[in-house]
């Protein structure tokens, strides 16, 4: 019994009510400061999670002691520890941002975040399904409170659309569960892919309209098309640190895409097998495709970088449909490189925002901004970055992506898509970072200045691209261990439910 | 016999409830749409004490009282809505 | 008229007395365990509420009250007899009304017994205690305040507000003292 | 029984999916309301129908599912959360926007739209 | 003399019933709000003690169990009606709802509802 | 010496520039000159072995699951270009000090010269493809850098812009290209797939590959049709002109070419493609050069010829044609940087660059002229300069193919007659700068540059000379390696002599210069013609396409994304229809043939109500108040139906949330419209009908199909364990307190953070109070009912009594936490409502969101108090006690953990409803933050 595996959620949890409470609720320093070694501590805490799992291989942790598949449980594998180190280093740079003056203006900013965290964690580690919707509230509710922090009437009007269109999801996710649970008689995942293989032939088509009605709520988080349309205007609207922090948003829905497809409907799973595959390939294809057009058309920079989110979602649950271990590896990484990236550019969407006035981030001529030189230089590294260009981290993804789609059906139309989208970006980011940065209108100057902890934040995201292309060898083994472990189903079962004489 | 009784006070109590609802869809005011509220959530609390007597279980005691508490809550604020508007002034 | 209670620690002993019996009906039980329950509840309870509760005149004549009780109880069998007749009889023959009565009792308890009496007796539904006290000042004299009835099927108006007051509104005055 | 269960269940869902399909803040709101009915009703079925076996122990000798209810509690307080921010929310968005139309603004009416697009 | 707990219980449940019965009955009968709300006040809330007596009785046939729970909701209810009549009353005034034709001191209705709403201001006397 | 050393030192050199930020002009140059001429003498030390033939190589493991190594291939071709980078690099360094004005950062210019430089000596010195790519982005990158460094032109963004997207489209390309070609390869080691020309040649991607790649090079290269990007990148500064668009980035594509001329060329569609390419390039670029009345358009077109030509020559599939290729890629370098330079000389020192308007400039800058005089011979093909041999091999290569068939006659005449234009328009250059009358309209009078910006010019064009007279010494070496690199060692014969006799090329050479002499005397009649064509721009034409791009996008964006919410619903709502009612149709039986129970009339009647009253809600939903009555029968008939199917708990829980809905629902209603106005179109009415049956369709179906299923399930493992293992003999709350605890923190928290951003929400709200009901009706006058206000104190009481009932029986029996806080929470709303917000507060001063977070707390550390027992969390605790007189009592930690539940709800409960209440008063949530 390893408590490690649930500091994750524990942690965020605590310093969240901390920070409502005397003696620290008295001053913002103290909030700030709590937030962001807790947040430190969380990053610390994962990374060794991680290297411990490494070691040991999948670990569960049964919650009140109830065995599986009985009891709640949390499963630390190599897949969901990585998406713990991402969102906490993610996590890292948005409340250092937040930390430097935008926490206040609103009420609860870090106790908020800290529920997402928690939320988003329990999302990643949780081994039960009923479980994973409980934490997917638990990050909405959340996500709705941080939209609308700092007020203003984009704010509301995104965050009316997505909390209804979310609260639908909601809905759909609990009629899934009850469809599954009405036939499966269970709700641990690695059970259910246990029930799955015994699944009786008149219930077949039932599991697999809870499936698909899963599909539909994970592709409403992940934001695949045509479920998409939240995405944008949220993104665009909320507050700097939220919009990154949001950056994992998508990915969680991927990620419960990649759990519940992989897992429960994996090889083992006969008929059923890869049954959202046929779905997620056209779709993603389209979503990457739409995405990279929102780029060309957008007209301020905060809606660019979210339709960057698009595409990096789009690619990724085409790859999610891929099913190999290279696809899988390449989901993964490019996961990591995508989050922490568009979260990057979101905090510099804002820093540049900040100096240019009246335009904000509109892409029209405007005053010039007061730190050309460093908001120029952050912004081109981030441009590299994110349209896959080397020498940063998106090109080793993007090459990822493509070798990954080797033999799979229909790989020219991924590589097409892919290379035509990445054009679309590349031409709409010159032409966003050009405006930004050179239509200059008029000789006056912002007095805005880059604070320290903005500019530690986005230099803290933008290191990971950095260490990720540094590092690409060992890291790029860890995805593909990773993908492994994940395509294991029965080795998953096996160690989850050892009565089960299921052997992997 | 008791549960012939049981039986013919169901009937008695679904036929009242049918008449609130009745007078809830009719109205025509909305203060005779609230009274027929009103009235269907104590006659539940008889149709629930009923099942109680049925099943010869206590368990659904709690279940009358609450609905008896939630007919006034509900009463009271909707008539306060009507009346001021602002529930909570 | 008392407004404040005899004891800090016990200050509305009667209504201590009903949660204590209301504790044991729940419970349904005359245990050990739950008598002491019902007596710390009994006793906690009205303590933590007692801010939560306007001044109000005390029962004075506890004896008395309890016959008005049984009396209301008494008049509701009655009434409802009456008003069953009346809603399974003729509709057309109703003779509904509105009547005032003016109230001698000022306190809101007793004005809101008044009130709920009448409400559950006789053909009568309390519509309004007008004047409202809210908006005078803290100085200003208490003006004579009314009572708004409406009766289903009135026989002879005064005689109503005779009744009314000789056998719901004296009592009352004579139970608090007021 | 199971046959009427399933069509109040349909019933409900139909009716709360239109309603969530309305331009206005508040008809969204009731109908996710009776969505949310649906659902529930949805889980609590999923455990099968059971007329007498309330899940205390000593009092039957045939339970009912108690999984699904302890789902369905869940998902009510869960619900009940999230209906009340909604409802906040469609304040909030009345407030600033000025209207409580989902889209924080009226749509054009019909013809003007035809006139733009000439 | 669990023989006659049972009469005792079918008669309470079929008076109960009865009153139950006859004031939605009056909800429906009746021709306008004020005397609508008569039945439903009282006979209901009669009918209903009716029945909560009957499953008294009824919880405390077999030995050693008496089931008095249901006092409470008979006491809550005796308490709440009123004021739910009371409220739904002044709603009605407020709302100006008509009276049918030949109620008796229409005045009465006319004053209280002129201080329902705003108009009553209290400088304005209430008896002439 | 490690060859390494060769890419690292200008790859640090980046820095050194920045570094030497606050130096003097003169040290900044030096100090960044000084990495790159390091790199050349390490570089020039292994002339010897590489002359010998050997390829220095050195690996480094990377990312070796990509087949992505670090390795540095140093042969005979990336020796050759090599040299001509840092050389030619190091001249421009020494040029861009004299041209930068003050006002230029001189910093950024050598940082981004400097990343090019690294970027190209990375792709030539790759060993790996995925590397070359690497190198391939990064010089578009620093490119566009670079063109755009004169940001405040808008030409220069735009041609920026313009190269990005070129040549970035090609770098897409060609990775493509590169990823096929790997995976044919079976490996992406340069060494490798240059052994496998075979393979990959027979391989049925081979024709797509090839396109990919060859994509790749003529967009960098400037072949035709993508030509264009390159005279618009002249808005550069002049030394990027010199070295990007001549000598370096735009030979990276006939790099390419060169270097994969062992695996690709040899084939029929490699001579299609290439030697077309090449020759329409040839063609295309001489015929508008010739036009230009801008020096450094000439150029840039001159440029784009001289490519098609190298091109033409890799596309003729002839070792003897790839050396003469090799050969006239070092002869453009010199002569071609020469001229940029000696232009931007000219630009610099008479401020225009307008052939027009420069005339006669040989009386200001003779030794200027005459340098230029000699570059633009070698670029005619004069003989005794380097530009007359290689056009030399050329003739004698495109007389030599036999490729076209009996049309193959067409190659070498044509090649003439981009000869001639070739000749035509260096005359131009010299004759309309220098000589032809006065300069006209100049802002400043020429005068010669400084000593050292003409150095480079100088040293070049000597260069020019000396290759010219004495190749074989010069440059005979260096060809030989680079060549048979190209030619994976299969050199052939050829000799470098100045003379080989009178023969078919030097017939060719002669008519080329004859005529070229003959064009640009009647050149008159030739600029009439040009000038009656339509006039093609370019710039804006692609400034245009991109704009229709962008605006195309923008319409068709916002045409799928509309921005209603209606829409939306309505995509996700079919999505739902069509996933879950596919595996519907495909279902042989609903029923699964599990017995059904029988109706009642009860049940009936209570169904029937239920319907009715969704129908009514649905109907009336416009009049919300009479909505929300109907929505509560629903809600009552919902609970009344759990509580007849046996879940007490359930109905319980439905109904004390119902009121707390309704009170909220009535709060709310203040301050929203109270009557919804008419505003859907019929249409869109019975569209959302019939989504709205389909989905109810769907899902009643699917819980039927449920319900009459047998089915097997976990649930009797928490039946059989409830009171052993958890001391409860409520089964349900038993789950939730202790088997499910978790998903009841989760579900607390989610409450708690619901009522935190109600709070938030409200926080800075515009008031507003409206006046009047819907009707219009004025607001009653009494604010408290006094039968209302003495009832609600005296329920309270009541109310925590049955509050704290239903806690702690909520373990054994229906109730728990949940419910008991939601009546404790309700009846002091009621107080709210019955006495003001005023009134309350001034008895109970406490903010909610600290008994929030207090009840979170609690059930949070009940939960790790498991773990000071070394059990997991939420690990309960319960035992029997014997107490005297009191006798058995049972103590659990599940209570604990409810009481957490409790205190939670009562907190988030009373923060939601008395916020919204607090609206309308003094008290109502101010923005800072009030922990
Ligand atoms: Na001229
Ligand atoms: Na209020």
């Amino acid at each position: 019994m390893n408590h490690l595996i649930l500091v994750p959620i524990l942690l965020p949890f605590l310093t969240a009510l901390l920070i409502m409470l005397p003696p620290i609720h008295y001053s913002p320093q103290r909030r700030r400061w709590l937030s962001m070694i807790a947040t430190a501590l969380l990053l610390v805490v994962s990374v060794v999670l991680l290297l411990t799992i490494q070691q040991q291989g999948l670990t569960f942790y049964a919650l009140g002691n109830w065995q599986p598949p009985f009891g709640i449980i949390m499963v630390a594998d190599l897949v969901s520890c990585i998406m713990l180190c991402l969102t906490a280093f993610l996590a890292l740079g948005a409340i250092s941002y937040g930390s430097a003056g935008e926490d206040e203006k609103g009420s609860f900013f870090h106790p908020l975040f800290q529920f997402q965290l928690m939320g988003i964690n329990g999302a990643f580690l949780t081994g039960d399904l009923f479980n994973l919707f409980v934490f997917f509230e638990v990050l909405l509710i959340a996500s709705y409170a941080l939209l609308i922090h700092a007020g203003g009437k984009n704010k509301t009007r995104a965050t009316v659309h997505y909390v209804i269109l979310n609260l639908t999801g909601s809905a759909v996710f609990l009629l899934a569960l009850a469809i599954l649970y009405g036939t499966l008689g269970t709700l641990n995942i690695a059970d259910m892919a246990l029930k799955v293989t015994q699944l009786p032939d008149d219930n077949l088509m039932l599991v697999k309209a809870g499936a698909l009605m899963l599909l539909i709520v994970f592709a409403l988080k992940a934001a695949i098309l045509p479920l998409q349309f939240w995405l944008p205007a949220t993104y665009a609207s909320a507050s700097a640190p939220v919009a990154a922090l949001f950056a994992v948003m998508t990915k969680i829905g991927v990620y419960a895409l990649l759990r519940v497809f992989t897992t429960i409907f994996g090889e083992q799973a006969g008929p059923l097998q890869g049954l959202a595959n046929s779905w997620l390939w056209p779709f993603g294809l389209a979503t990457m495709l739409l995405g990279a057009i929102g780029v060309l058309a957008s007209q301020d920079f905060r809606k660019l970088v979210a339709n960057l989110v698009l595409v990096s979602v789009g690619s990724l649950v085409v790859l999610v449909a891929v099913q190999n271990t290279a696809a899988h590896a390449a989901v993964l990484y490019y996961t990591v490189h995508s989050t922490l990236i568009c979260g990057a550019l979101f905090l510099l969407a804002d820093l540049i925002a900040t100096q240019r006035g009246k335009a904000q981030d509109r892409l029209v001529a405007a005053r010039r901004v007061n730190q050309p030189v460093l908001l120029g230089t952050l912004f081109v590294l981030c441009a590299i970055s994110v349209a896959g260009l080397p020498p940063l981290s998106g090109f080793i993804g993007k090459v990822m992506l493509l070798q990954a789609a080797f033999g799979a059906n229909g790989q020219y139309w991924l590589w097409a898509i892919l290379l035509l989208s990445s054009l679309l970006v590349l031409i709409g980011l010159s032409r966003a970072g050009s405006t930004l940065f050179w239509r200059v209108s008029g000789m006056q100057k912002a007095e805005e200045r880059v604070q320290p902890l903005q500019l530690f934040a986005v230099l803290w995201l933008l290191s990971a691209s950095l260490l990720l292309m540094v590092f690409a060898g060992p890291l790029t083994e860890l995805s593909f261990a990773a993908a492994r472990q994940l395509a294991d189903v029965l080795g998953t079962i096996q160690s989850i439910l050892p009565g089960s004489g299921v052997l992997p | 016999m008791l549960a012939q009784v049981i039986f013919l006070v169901f009937g008695m109590i679904s036929l009242a409830l049918l008449l609130n609802l009745w007078r809830l869809m009719r109205g025509p005011s909305l203060p005779d749409r609230i009274l027929a509220l009103d009235t269907m959530y104590i006659n539940s609390i008889a149709l629930i004490i009923l099942y109680g007597l049925l099943m010869g279980s206590p368990l659904y005691f709690e279940a009358a009282l609450l609905i008896a508490m939630i007919g006034f809550v509900s009463t009271v604020a909707v008539c306060k809505f009507l009346l001021r508007g602002d529930i909570i002034e | 008229m008392r407004m404040t209670p005899r004891f800090s620690w016990l200050p509305t002993p009667y209504r201590s007395l009903l949660l204590f019996v209301i504790w044991l009906l729940l419970n349904q039980s005359l245990a050990l365990l739950h008598l002491f329950f019902a007596t710390v509840l009994a006793i906690g309870i009205p303590w933590i509420c007692y801010r939560f509760r306007d001044p109000q005149p005390l029962i004075e004549r506890p004896g008395l009250a309890l016959r008005y009780i049984l009396r209301v109880f008494a008049d509701i069998i009655t009434a409802n007899a009456q008003v069953a007749v009346l809603i399974l009889g003729p509709v057309k023959k109703l003779r509904p009304a509105f009547v005032r009565i003016p109230l001698d009792l000022q306190h809101n308890l007793p004005l809101t017994i008044l009130a709920a009496s009448v409400s559950m007796t006789p053909g009568t539904v309390s519509a309004d205690i007008y004047p409202s006290i809210e908006h005078l000042a803290p100085d200003e004299p208490l003006p004579q305040r009314w009572l708004l009835i409406h009766v289903l099927d009135m026989d002879n108006e005064a005689e109503l507000i005779a009744t009314i007051k000789s056998r719901y509104e004296a009592p009352l005055k004579e139970i608090f003292q007021c | 029984m199971e046959t009427l269960f399933a069509l109040c269940i349909g019933f409900l869902t139909a009716c709360g999916v239109f309603l969530m399909l309305r331009g206005r803040t508040f008809p969204v709101v009731v109908g996710l309301t009776m969505l949310s009915y649906a659902v529930n009703l949805f889980i609590f079925a999923s455990g099968r129908l059971n007329l007498k076996g309330a899940v205390v122990l000593g009092t039957s000798d045939n339970y009912a599912d108690p999984l699904p209810q302890a789902l369905v509690l869940t998902a009510i307080v869960i619900g009940f959360a999230m209906t009340a921010f909604l409802v906040i929310l469609a304040i909030r968005a009345r407030a600033d926007l000025g209207n409580d139309h989902v889209d924080g603004s009226m749509p054009a009416p019909r013809h003007a739209k035809r006139e733009r697009t000439k | 003399m669990n023989h006659w707990l049972e009469w005792a219980v079918a008669f309470f449940l079929l008076l109960g019933g009865s009153f139950v019965l006859i004031g939605s009955i009056g909800l429906v009968r009746m021709p306008d709000f004020f005397t609508r709300l008569h039945g439903p006040t009282k006979a209901t809330t009669l009918g209903m003690g009716g029945i909560l007596l009957g499953s008294i009785f009824y919880f405390s046939m077999s030995p050693e169990t008496l089931s008095v729970h249901e006092m409470l909701i008979t006491i809550f209810l005796l308490i709440t009606a009123p004021v739910s009549a009371h409220m739904l009353i002044k709603t009605a005034l407020h709302h100006r709802l008509k009276a049918v034709e030949h109620t008796q001191g229409e005045q009465e209705l006319k004053r209280g509802q002129a201080f329902a709403s705003k108009e009553g201001n209290r400088s304005e006397t209430p008896d002439d | 010496m490690n060859v390494l050393w060769i890419l690292l030192l200008p790859m640090l050199g980046t820095l050194v520039p920045l570094l030497l930020a606050k130096q003097s002009r003169s040290r900044n140059a030096w100090g960044t000159a000084a990495a790159p001429a390091l790199a050349l003498a390490i570089l020039l030390s292994t002339t010897q072995s590489v002359f010998s033939g050997e390829v220095l190589l050195q690996q480094w493991q990377w990312i070796p699951l990509l087949g992505l190594d670090l390795t540095i291939r140093l042969d005979g071709l990336a020796y050759l270009f090599s040299l001509l980078i840092l050389a030619i690099g190091l001249l421009i360094i020494l040029y861009a000090r004299y041209y930068l004005s003050e006002q230029d950062s001189m910093p950024r210019f050598y940082s981004f010269l400097m990343l090019f430089m690294t970027a190209m000596l990375g792709i030539v010195l790759s060993g790996n493809i995925l590397q070359i790519w690497l190198f391939w982005e990064l010089t578009s990158i620093s490119s566009f850098l670079l063109i755009s460094f004169w940001w405040h032109k808008s030409e220069a963004r735009r041609g920026a812009r313009m190269a990005l997207t070129i040549t970035g489209g090609g770098g897409l390309c060609l990775l493509a290209a590169f990823l096929l070609l790997g995976n044919i390869a079976g490996s992406y080691q340069l060494a490798d797939i240059l052994e496998q020309g075979a393979l990959i040649q027979q391989h049925s991607l081979y024709p797509l590959l090839l396109v990919l790649f060859l994509l790749g090079c003529f967009t960098k290269s400037a072949q035709f049709p993508f030509h264009f990007w390159l005279p618009n990148a002249m808005a550069a500064p002049t030394p990027v002109s010199a070295y990007l668009h001549s000598a370096t980035m735009v030979k990276a594509g006939i790099f390419l070419l060169a270097r994969f001329y062992p695996a690709l060329s040899g084939t029929e569609l490699w001579f299609l493609l290439v030697s077309l390419t090449g020759l329409t390039t040839l063609l295309v670029g001489a015929y508008l050069a010739l036009f230009k009345h801008d020096l450094k358009g000439l150029l840039a077109y001159s440029t784009i010829s001289h490519l098609g030509l190298i091109t033409l020559l890799f596309g003729l599939n002839a070792p003897l044609a790839a050396v003469a290729g090799v050969f006239h890629i070092i002869n453009h370098a010199t002569f071609k940087a020469s001229l940029f330079m000696a232009a931007g000389i000219i630009d610099h020192e008479s401020g225009s660059r307008d052939m027009r308007r420069l005339n006669g400039l040989w009386q200001f800058m003779p030794i200027t002229a005459t340098l230029m005089m000699v570059a633009a011979a070698a670029m005619a093909g004069v003989p005794l300069l380097n530009g007359f041999l290689s056009k030399e091999m050329f003739f004698a290569e495109t007389l030599q193919q036999h490729l076209l068939g009996a049309l193959s006659w067409i190659i070498p005449l044509l090649a003439t007659v981009a000869a001639v234009f070739s000749v035509a328009y260096s005359l131009r250059l010299i004759h309309d700068v220098f000589f032809n009358g006065q300069p006209k309209g100049l802002t400043k009078t020429p005068h010669e540059p400084p000593r050292y910006m003409r150095l480079p010019v100088e040293v070049l064009v000597v260069l020019c000379i000396l290759v010219g007279i004495a190749p074989a010494m010069l440059v005979g070496g260096l060809l030989n390696s680079a060549a048979s690199a190209v030619l994976a060692g299969n050199l052939p014969e050829y000799s470098l002599a100045i003379w080989h006799g009178f023969n078919l090329p030097l017939l060719m050479s002669a008519i080329a210069l004859a005529g070229g002499v003959l064009m640009y005397v009647k050149r008159k009649q030739l600029f009439d013609f040009q000038s009656a064509l339509p006039g093609v721009d370019t710039l804006n034409i692609f400034e245009q396409l991109m704009k229709q791009l962008t605006r195309s996008a923008e319409k068709l964006y916002n045409w799928i994304d509309n921005g209603s919410l209606q829409r939306y619903m309505a995509l996700l709502l079919t999505a739902f229809v069509i996933l879950a009612g596919l595996p519907l149709i495909q279902m042989d039986a609903l029923g699964g043939g599990r017995a059904e129970i029988p109706i009642d009339a009860v049940n009936a009647t209570g169904a029937a109500m239920l319907l009715i009253s969704a129908f009514a809600t649905v109907v009336w939903h416009r009049k919300r108040v009479v909505a929300l009555l109907m929505i509560s029968v629903v809600g009552l008939m919902v609970s009344i139906a759990f509580t007849r199917f046996s879940a007490p708990d359930l109905a319980l829980t439905q109904l004390s949330v119902e009121v707390v809905t309704i009170i909220l629902l009535m709060l709310a209603l203040f301050f929203l419209p109270h009557k919804t106005p008419k505003q859907s179109e019929p249409s869109k009415v019975v569209r959302d009908l019939g989504l709205a049956s389909l989905v109810g369709i769907i899902v009643g179906s699917l819980s039927y199909a449920i319900m009459t299923r047998p089915f097997t399930t976990i649930s009797d493992f928490f039946i059989a364990n409830a009171k052993t293992g958890g001391g409860g003999t409520n089964v349900v709350n038993v789950i939730l307190v202790d088997f499910r605890g978790f998903d009841t923190l989760g579900e607390i928290a989610v409450l708690g953070i619901a009522a935190l951003g109600i709070f938030k929400l409200l926080t800075r709200i515009p008031v507003f109070k409206p006046s009047s009901d819907g009707e219009g009706r004025p607001w009653a006058r009494e604010r408290h009912p006094l039968l209302l206000a003495t009832v609600a104190q005296s329920i309270l009481p009541l109310a925590l009594m049955v509050s704290i009932y239903i806690f702690f029986r909520g373990h054994n029996l229906p109730g728990g936490g949940f419910i008991a806080g939601l009546i404790t929470a309700v009846a002091i709303i009621l107080l709210y409502i019955s006495q003001g917000v005023d009134w309350v507060k001034a008895r109970m001063n406490i903010e909610y969101q600290r008994v929030v977070a207090v009840g979170l707390l609690i059930a949070f550390m009940t939960g790790l108090a498991s773990w000071l027992f070394g059990r997991p969390y939420l690990t309960s605790w319960f035992d029997y006690f014997q107490l005297p007189l009191f006798g058995e009592i049972e103590l659990a930690s599940a209570i604990a953990f409810d009481l957490g539940v409790y205190v939670t709800v009562v907190g988030a409960t009373l923060l939601i409803l008395a916020s919204l209440g607090k609206m309308t008063t003094s008290y109502r949530p101010t923005h800072k933050e009030q922990l």
